[in-house]
């Protein structure tokens, strides 16, 4: 097939490589000629939602990415931001949504192969892995098959590697039921000067293919992942990772970097070869030319197409000063990896595809990278989400006070709220020996940094039904709540990187979620103070026209200006116990709502991001003084939950007293379960109230004394008076028991 | 149900010839290390045996599939295949 | 004491060893490549944990011919100390240089956690300078690690005294609840007929700060230092 | 050598019957779960398919046989058969 192949170019064909008639007509436009069959796929293959961000590109620019630590923001691999004594820290989130439907343990598995890659691309090491999930209801057989699916590939990726996955956070909800989501977040560590950049410099330097060989796996896998209904469209792309091998590139390309002659690193992605030959051209401003027969394959008789879209996975490509080739080879060769010399830099800004020397395909990289159609969309709230918004909770009747002691058990019991362990408990999380604060323990993982007094903490958040009812402040309360779970340890946030998981954007109503998404979450960034350094978007989630509900995910790492100050949640020993930040709260929204009256409605809880600022540097201005013992943030389930949760990691109880609180709320339920932003519950030794007190005065926050800790019951003033011991069976068995 | 027999299934798992199968790879090498030259491709799947009641060969035969398309085999990814004997 | 840790393709705790030994112990230590065939160059020897070769197959089962482990055999025949940390004791018992097999864990997950085991025997160069019957606390982090052996050798083992660490609870019961992955017996460790190879599944390299959870490993590591002692002893004479 | 022919081995490697085998169980109570009542029991082994060149098939099976031995099962805890056919 030469390039001026005639064929005829029919709906079908279009739908292949899901371009529509008017993307084809701009494409032969801009080409000046009608594309062969294999230049067709390429363009179709990085013009996709998934490659060319065609719907949330114009709106992306909205978030703030600079600041006084940013080193590398959104563009490259990962992000980067500086950690003092000349390190960085890499990080990044990204989504394997639509594979983790289709073959749940091998899509997440995989999942985490690439942001591993993402990071080692920048010449960091991996130092840990966080996980974001969401599932459908547990109750039900196909959700557990899922959940258990995804869980254990996570495990078995990461753990192979022996990279340490220390924080998370998962959510069951209906919506999710054919959506599951599985966001994987990677947080690297490298000399600032050692950072490296993916751009293709140098013309003659020469292009390295190392890792797996080439097979026929996710062919179109692009592709799928920017169409709805996972599960019926493209079954056979499903692939299967070594992390065995990843292992080995990992070391061998970090090895490999440290020789110097290497000028750029990518890791091959969605549309492997295409994908990360014009991304790297592109950004290098140079062209790049490949050789097709060179590229090692796993199946025989596999055409050009078939080897410049294949997604299989441990690839990666690098940029090699040719007197260095040898040197690199050797490398690779020690770690028994295979790697080949594929093609060459050029001068002509075009990504050139030879077939024994012949011209098979010729297309300049702006075509593929940069001349990618945006659309802008209309965008309109569901009326049914407005109405389901509107919804009052006080319609319904009050909490009865006898019937409190229960229901906390049942929240307890809720997969929403109950332990976590049972996942973390099969992620290697000890491993390298960095963590300080593992999973569970404290709000935020902490790490430390050997041979640094400095620390890192890190965590995702996002509460999808705030999202659902309110996609602008869901959106806010992603970014506050992932910041003050950083914060709550004793951390500055530092950055921040999100991954946008929403259904076609091509519908009005998802449209809208992803516009005022994006702008709550840029309003709140700005307000805290903290970048975004690099995201992933996932459209399409969706099936039969049932969207998942916007899940703007927020990851964020945080910087300990002493890691041996680091405060964990569970409550230590005697001690007073404080609680900050508003003293209202509501039931919109509520883990309440939904799991006693599986009502999901009403209107989330107002967040002032002013007050939620002056919360967090008040937590860690506390933290920092060395009085806190404990700091534990209210999320899903409200105050009792929250204090249940640190009572029973701490393994200590307590005489609580809510009386000015529900003066303030004035209902019981509002009051104990109802939820509200920018609160954080805060144990100090006896002796330190009154400093505790001033400071709170001081940053203008409202502090209440909740209560006081000791023995082996949780007590509320007549209210309730309950043993630990059964609220922490309730706690802990929550997702056991599935 | 009367069941009167008592059969053994043994159920052949494996992944589908396009599909990677790292496992194989690692085996593969692992022999030729070993000095096993010859091996020439190496594919590792799984072996299930099933003792259960069935009325006759043929319904045990019908169950034993159902099973496989439900449970023992994931169809994305694998293909199986089974032989049914008296136990 | 110089420790040689040796690095297969798919080791991953290979460098929590090498932190272990320089900074909970401050003795010398280097990787050794897979490929290497003289040991003769250390006092002892570390196989650490991982996933050699992807553990695919079976855990330890390719690294066990990876030409570094005649080496090993050697050195461990010659009664040099040498002591296999989780994947290290697969690939040990692989080897045939400990006895016994290890298994799927029962629960069918992997398991990371940290949990209690009791020294059984301290007549081993990695056991000598703690007390029968102390509790350490050491993080694990596997999925195959349920020990297996066949009655007959269980008892055998039992009455040779080669098991070295089990599962306990807090109180230093042996409690079905305080095995973490259904291995015979709650065997957490165990060594060969004269000693000197000791397997087990937790993680002594992974305790050696309690900034991240605990020192208890150094006990392990640090034991075999007297060994050390013994051996600069002997050169001084020479 | 002039080793002419392609054999294809199917090898089954089982767990011993005195080892406990928790997958096995696990598989069983998850057919049950989905109305399988007949299954009585389950044992998970490997399904090892190996292509390799030999002169002959006595050649095939003899070295099959030692690879089975040095790698491909555990004589500690596990049992294995084979089959070889030209490939
Ligand atoms: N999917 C997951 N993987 C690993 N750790 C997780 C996961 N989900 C939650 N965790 C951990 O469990 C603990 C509780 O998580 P979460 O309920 O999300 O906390 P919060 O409500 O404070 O945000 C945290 O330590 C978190 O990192
Ligand atoms: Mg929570």
């Amino acid at each position: 097939m030469g390039i001026g192949a005639r064929m005829t170019v029919t709906p079908e064909l279009l739908r292949e490589v899901a371009l529509t008639a008017e993307e084809y007509r701009r494409a032969v436009e801009l080409l000046g000629r009608e594309p062969n069959r294999l230049e067709l796929g390429m363009i179709g293959a990085l013009w996709s939602e998934h490659c060319g961000y065609k719907h949330s590109r114009p709106l992306l620019r909205r978030f703030p990415t600079s600041g006084p630590h940013v080193v590398q923001g959104p563009g490259e691999n990962a992000g980067a931001v500086e950690l003092g004594d000349g390190l960085v820290v890499v990080l990044k989130i990204e989504s394997h949504n639509h594979p983790s439907a289709v073959e749940p343990f091998q899509g997440a598995a995989t999942g985490v192969g690439g942001i591993v890659r993402d990071i080692f691309a920048m010449g960091a090491r991996p130092i840990a892995l966080v996980d974001s999930l969401r599932f459908g209801p547990l109750e039900e057989a196909r959700q557990q098959y899922l959940f258990h699916g995804v869980v254990g590939g996570i495990g078995w990726y990461g753990n192979c590697l022996g990279i340490p996955t220390v924080a998370g956070d998962v959510f069951f909800m209906s919506e999710y039921r054919q959506n599951p989501l599985v966001n994987a977040m990677c947080v690297g560590i490298a000399q600032r000067e050692a950072l490296v950049r993916a751009r293709a410099s140098g013309v003659g330097n020469l292009v390295v293919l190392v890792g797996a060989d080439t097979g026929r796996d996710g062919i179109h896998g692009a592709t799928f992942a920017s169409v709805e209904d996972p599960e019926r469209s493209h079954r056979g792309v499903v692939q299967v990772g070594n992390p065995f091998l990843e292992k080995l590139l990992l070391e061998a390309c970090l090895e490999v970097l440290g020789t110097g002659v290497v000028v750029a690193m990518q890791d091959l992605g969605a549309a492997g070869l295409t994908s990360a030959s014009a991304e790297i051209a592109a950004r290098g401003g140079t062209g790049i030319e490949l050789e097709v027969t060179a590229v090692p394959r796993r199946e025989a008789g596999m055409t050009p197409y078939e080897v410049m879209l294949s997604e299989s996975q441990e690839r990666m490509l690098l940029v090699v000063r040719p007197e260095g080739l040898e040197r690199v080879l050797a490398i690779f060769h020690r770690w028994d990896l295979h790697a080949v010399v594929v093609g060459r830099v050029t001068d002509d800004g075009c990504l050139r595809v030879l077939e024994d020397g012949k011209t098979v395909a010729e297309l300049p990289v702006q075509l593929l990278t940069d001349w990618c159609p945006t659309y802008v969309r209309e965008a309109r709230e569901a009326d049914e989400i407005r109405a389901r918004r509107s919804f009052d909770p006080r319609s319904l009747p009050d909490l009865e006070a006898r019937d409190v002691g229960a229901v906390l058990e049942q929240l307890l019991r809720s997969p929403n709220i109950a332990s976590r362990q049972p996942i973390y408990r099969t992620y290697d999380h000890t491993i390298m020996t960095n963590t300080v604060l593992a999973p569970g323990q404290g709000e935020a993982a902490v790490l430390r940094v050997k041979g640094h007094r400095f620390g890192i903490a890190v965590k995702t958040d996002c509460n999808p039904r705030y999202c659902l009812l309110d996609p602008r402040l869901g959106a806010q309360h992603a970014v506050a709540e992932a910041t003050r779970n950083v914060s709550c340890v004793g951390a500055e946030p530092l950055a921040i990187t999100d991954c946008l998981n929403f259904g076609n954007p091509e519908r009005p109503e998802v449209y809208y979620q992803l516009v005022q998404a994006i702008e709550g979450m840029a309003e709140a960034c700005e307000a805290l103070g903290v970048p975004v350094v690099s995201g992933n978007v996932s459209l399409y989630n969706e099936t039969e026209g049932r969207s998942i509900p916007p899940t703007p995910v927020v990851g964020v790492v945080g910087r300990l200006e002493d890691v041996h100050r680091r405060v964990g949640m569970g409550f230590a020993g005697e001690g007073v116990v404080f609680l900050l930040g508003p003293q209202r709260a509501t039931l919109g929204a509520s883990e309440y709502l939904a799991h006693r009256f599986g009502i999901v409605g009403g209107t989330p809880p107002a967040l002032d991001l002013e007050l939620e600022r002056r919360v967090q540097v008040l937590v860690r201005d506390a933290i920092h003084r060395g009085i806190v013992l404990a700091a534990h943030d209210c999320s899903e389930g409200g105050l009792l939950v929250a204090v249940a949760e640190s009572c029973i990691v701490g393994g200590i109880g307590g005489r609580f007293r809510i009386d000015p609180l529900l003066e303030a709320n004035g209902r019981l339920d509002e009051t104990v379960f109802g939820e509200a932003a920018s609160r954080v519950l805060v144990q100090v030794p006896f002796g330190a109230e009154g400093t505790l007190l001033a400071l709170a005065h001081a940053h203008g926050v409202p502090i209440y004394e909740f209560g006081r800790l000791g023995g082996e019951r949780l007590v509320v003033d007549g209210l309730l008076d309950h043993p630990l011991g059964a609220l922490a069976e309730a706690w802990r068995r929550g997702l056991r028991r599935m | 149900m009367k069941e009167t027999g008592r059969w053994r299934a043994e159920v052949f798992v494996s992944l589908r010839p396009s599909v990677n199968d790292p496992q194989g790879l690692a085996v593969r090498d692992g022999l030729r290390r070993l000095g096993y030259d010859e091996v020439e491709d190496v594919r590792v799947g799984r072996y299930v045996q099933l003792w259960l009641r069935a009325a006759d060969a043929e319904t045990a035969e019908r169950r034993v599939a159902s099973m496989c398309e439900q449970l023992l085999a994931n169809p994305v990814v694998e293909d199986y295949r089974f032989v049914i004997e008296p136990a | 004491m110089r420790f040689g840790i040796v690095t297969f393709p798919g080791s991953n705790g290979d460098h929590d060893a090498l932190m272990a030994v320089r900074m909970g112990l401050g003795q010398p230590a280097e990787l050794v490549w897979h490929t290497e065939t003289d040991l003769s160059s250390y006092d002892c020897l570390l196989i650490p944990g991982g996933f050699s070769y992807g553990d695919y197959l079976r855990a330890g089962a390719i690294a066990r011919f990876a030409p570094v482990m005649e080496a090993v055999a050697r050195e461990a025949e010659a009664g040099k100390p040498v002591l296999g940390i989780c994947n290290g004791f697969q690939i040990l018992t692989e080897a045939h240089l400990l006895p016994g097999a290890l298994l799927r864990n029962a629960s069918l997950e992997f398991v990371c956690d940290w949990v209690w085991v009791r020294v059984e025997q301290t007549r081993t160069p990695w056991t000598q300078r703690l007390v029968p019957g102390e509790l350490l606390r050491l993080p694990i982090a596997h999925g195959e690690g349920r020990y297996y052996v066949d009655e007959t050798t269980l008892k055998e083992l039992e009455r040779a005294g080669q098991i070295v660490f089990r599962y306990v609870t807090a109180d230093g019961r042996v409690t079905a609840d305080a095995n973490p992955n259904g291995s015979i017996a709650n065997i957490a460790g165990v060594c060969n007929g004269r000693g000197n190879v000791v397997g087990l599944m937790p993680h002594p390299e992974r305790a050696f700060d309690r900034l991240v959870g605990g020192d208890d490993g150094l006990r392990i590591l640090a034991s075999v230092l007297d060994v050390g002692l013994t051996l600069a002893r002997s050169r001084g004479v020479r």
